[in-house]
């Protein structure tokens, strides 16, 4: 405890036991802070999954792929075996990991550059093939680590520092649904988006993660799920303002929910 | 002794990867190697439960090869000339994360689309790096069907070794032609727990991450100076090669692979015509068989190297003689296989009409 | 009826000061500060002691750094 | 002993499984042995061929630019190679549908009418192994027991009830060469 802390936070004895914790910082995270700009998604999201790896007690079962892009850094967090894949090609790296380790849970983590972009064709195979593996696409928007450009999931109208008149969809395309997309393959058993806007969002994530994993050990298919998120820095916003722009913005093109649930048996 | 079989290069190496123990093959159909991915997918998996996986590209199959790599699974690749440039930017990754894999390169005409005929212009891409960055592969060049069985094994041994990645360049020759191969006997599919593979964190452990990113400049010339220890190391101890008269050569004959072979013939002929030529053939590409070169020169008249391609070796023997000899090069290009009577014909216009 | 009684506890050091756990809070239990951490931000603070322990605040914390307990007393029946 | 061949013809007579299988033959018998197609594009109509090479010790090049012998299953082919074939060398053309056969006179020209012997036969197909017979008694490079086992290594168990035709298409090659 630094001084700060220990001036700032006076401990109650009588609440702060054990017994009565209600959450704290999963062990599953290494001690390494978040490089994320304040208000991130990318962290939350590290957060929940790495809550969910806990709570399911697989941190010794699972392997993780991290990207290229704003979280090409997620194997510094993550406490479970990370492998850091070329740009795009996460879903074919899980591939390979889960070919010849098909006991073990094998995630990716994405940001839309990198899933939707450059790895699209690595993406939509993965997927065809019913690929056992949990996909994370983080869907801000914009592409965060080169600062600002354009995603193919940016909005139509969107100001990027290379769409500077916002973006026009009759010469540079349009917002690319991957999730609706990926949930015609056969191959796909689980689709759903989410965000990390709210508190209550955070919690629907959050068990979507974990669907998505429990799935995952039943050998269902690929399950994809999707994560409607911020860009503070990027989008020139504070992260409140960033949230805000997530749930008047991005949520309308962009609806939460499942898209493509199992049959319930 | 081993089975004796008559195979074709493609199938041999096929059978040599399953026989190695290998434990998963990722890869895209590409003539001349197509076979390849044929004969694994009928074998492969009912024999020794190797994974055999059809990537949708060169592209994911290597991504695959460097995950797989990654678990400490031993793991190989084939492509041709155009599919292994795209496998170049993974190729980087694997040799900077240290992962060993094996891939097989059976060079087609180039540059381009090129044609599907046997060339070897890859030379520069294979032993030069290929993709971004300082590294190197280890490359060796098969010259018959029974080197495309012995460098499996061998460059599993090495990928192993030097948590490198190794590639075996041959030629669509070389994939197509059948010979009398003689195969090792099947070997055991090992789990080795290397400290480094990722395949779950154990308990009480920190976590293992592979990664080729590092971002502190400090940081990355270290993992560059760890490289290129490595390479000296390989430079000291794993050269390769042939060499045929050199005790009494006068001049000397060089190549690789096939047109190495193709050589020999000329060599011969030469021989019964009473010309002193003697021959060297690299078998390790990188490391490459300098200090032989730098023996020799002093005392012949002079070199010719013969390539399925414009003069790429030609520039490492050039420089592994430095300037004591005279170097002539001859090649064909395009998938075009030069005969042992063209290389007579050059060498004799290079050093016994025009001397 | 039951007594609920919470408490937040936050690493002020690794805060990032993005205040997303301040608009999370339903009980406006959260503040930021107005000094700033070594990192550089004004990190978030307790403001009031009216801490339910929802966690709300914690859910939302991109960077983990809360901690939150609660504790929930039953009343002690009491004669009408 | 060493002989260095090139079989030829147009697509779909057969001549890189004569080659082929001389060289299954040579392996069983304990030679070494190489054989190289000439494949891609040419292997669809035109002229197809391939070099075998069957040796008492290590085989160099796979490549050759002159030959032993020559076998030559039509006119193209004859055109291509008769010039190729060394001196005291042996070249055999098909003689029942050739206009103009080869002229040398420093190497052994057999003529054998193996379309027309193919015909008697009913079989079509076995064009190429009545040439084999005549090759391999010529030039004595593996036995035609040899050849007869490496057939039913080739031969996929279904189709073994042809290897009767293709031991009486190698006899009547052996026989046409005989005369």
């Amino acid at each position: 405890m630094s001084e700060l802390n220990e001036i700032m936070n006076p401990i109650k004895e009588n609440i702060c036991l054990p017994e009565f914790l209600v959450y704290e910082r999963p062990d599953t995270l290494t001690e390494q802070e978040f490089h994320y700009c304040p208000g991130c998604g990318h962290s939350t999201v590290h957060k929940l999954l790495m809550e969910v790896v806990s709570e399911m007690g697989i941190v010794g079962d699972t392997i993780g792929v991290a990207p290229v892009g704003c979280s090409v850094f997620a194997y510094h967090y993550l406490g479970v075996d990370m492998q850091q894949a070329a740009h795009g090609r996460a879903c074919a790296v899980a591939t390979g990991i889960k070919r010849v380790m098909p006991e073990k849970i094998v995630f990716t983590y994405q940001g839309d550059g990198d899933l939707a972009a450059i790895g699209t064709a690595e993406t939509v195979h993965a997927a065809n093939r019913g690929e056992n593996l949990l996909v994370i696409f983080i869907n801000n928007g914009i592409y965060g680590m080169t600062s600002g450009q354009m995603a193919p999931t940016s909005l139509e109208g969107m100001v990027t520092t290379t769409s500077p008149y916002g973006r026009d969809v009759l010469t540079q395309g349009y917002p690319l649904k991957i999730s609706e997309l990926l949930a015609h393959l056969p191959g796909v058993y689980y689709v759903t988006r989410q965000a990390v806007n709210t508190a209550g969002n955070v919690r629907k994530t959050k068990k979507a993660l974990q669907r998505g994993l429990e799935y995952q050990k039943k050998n269902l298919g690929f399950c994809l799920v999707e994560v409607v998120s911020n860009c503070p820095s990027n989008l020139k916003m504070t992260p409140l303002e960033s949230n805000e722009f997530v749930a008047n913005q991005m949520i309308p093109f962009y609806p939460l929910g499942d898209i493509k649930v199992p049959e319930v048996k | 002794m081993g089975d004796v079989k008559f195979m074709k290069g493609n199938e041999a190496l096929s059978e040599a990867m399953i026989r190695a123990g290998c434990d998963a093959y990722f890869g895209y159909p590409i003539t001349p190697q197509s076979e390849v991915l044929e004969y694994l997918a009928r074998e492969a998996t009912k024999r020794t439960g190797m994974v055999v996986l059809q990537a949708e590209s060169e592209v994911s199959a290597i991504n695959m090869i460097y995950g797989a790599a990654g678990c400490g699974k031993r793991v190989m690749t084939t492509s041709s000339s155009p599919g292994i440039s795209l496998m170049q930017e993974g190729l980087s990754y694997i040799a900077s994360a240290e992962l060993p894999c094996l891939v097989a390169n059976i060079n087609r005409g180039g540059p381009g689309l090129g044609t599907i005929q046997p060339a070897q212009g890859d030379y520069f891409q294979s032993v030069k790096g290929g993709g971004h960055g300082d590294y190197h592969l280890v490359v060796l060049a098969p010259c018959s069907v029974q080197e495309m069985v012995d460098y499996v094994k061998l460059g599993f041994e090495l990928a192993d070794k030097y948590r490198t990645p190794v590639m075996i360049l041959a030629d669509g020759a070389i994939g197509q032609m059948m010979e009398k191969v003689e195969l090792f006997p099947q070997m055991e599919r090992v789990v080795t727990d290397y400290p480094w593979a990722t395949t779950g964190r154990p308990a009480g452990k920190d976590r293992r991450y592979i990664t080729s990113l590092h971002i502190q400049p400090e940081k990355m010339e270290e993992i560059n100076h760890t490289l290129q220890a490595k390479y000296k190391v390989m430079q000291e101890t794993e050269v390769r090669y042939q060499a045929l008269h050199l005790d009494d050569a006068e001049y000397l004959m060089t190549g690789f692979g096939l047109a190495a072979r193709i050589c020999i013939k000329a060599m011969e002929l030469g021989r019964a015509k009473g010309y002193k030529i003697g021959m060297i053939r690299p078998q390790t590409l990188f490391p490459f068989p300098t200090k032989i070169y730098a023996e020799v020169a002093p005392r012949i008249k002079g070199i010719l190297d013969v390539e399925m391609n414009a003069g790429q070796m030609i520039e490492d023997v050039r420089l592994s003689v430095e300037g004591k000899t005279r170097v002539e090069f001859f090649g064909r290009m395009g998938g075009m296989i030069p005969s042992p009577d063209e290389i007579l014909e050059n060498f004799e216009k290079y050093f016994i009409k025009g001397s | 009826m039951a007594k609920v009684q919470g408490e937040v506890i936050i690493d002020l050091e690794k805060c990032k000061g993005c205040e997303l756990c301040i608009i999370a809070c339903p009980e406006e239990t959260l503040a930021i500060a107005n000094i700033i951490n070594k990192k550089g931000y004004r990190y978030a603070i307790k403001a009031q002691d009216n801490c339910t322990g929802c966690a709300n605040c914690a859910l939302v914390c991109p960077d983990a750094v809360i901690t939150v307990y609660r504790k929930v007393e039953k009343a002690p029946k009491q004669a009408v | 002993m060493l002989q260095e061949a090139i079989f030829s013809g147009f697509g779909g007579q057969g001549v890189l499984t004569m080659g082929m299988l001389l060289g299954y033959a040579g392996v069983i018998e304990d030679k070494e042995v190489t054989w190289m197609p000439s494949y891609g594009p040419e292997m669809r109509g035109g002229t197809a061929n391939c070099i075998a090479i069957v040796s008492d010790s290590l085989i160099s090049s796979p490549i050759i630019s002159t030959f032993d012998s020559a076998v030559t299953l039509n006119q193209p082919s004859i055109e291509k190679f008769e010039y190729k074939v060394k001196v005291g060398g042996n070249i055999f053309y098909d003689s029942s549908n050739t206009i103009n056969p080869p002229t040398r006179e420093d190497i052994n020209i057999y003529a054998c009418p193996v379309s027309e012997e193919a015909i008697k036969l009913r079989n079509s197909k076995v064009l190429n192994m009545i040439m084999l017979g005549a090759f391999i008694e010529v030039t004595k490079v593996v036995k035609m027991e040899t050849l007869l086992k490496a057939l039913e290594q080739v031969l996929p168990e279904r189709y073994h009830k042809l290897i009767p035709l293709n031991k009486q298409a190698i006899e009547i090659g052996m026989g046409l060469v005989r005369k």
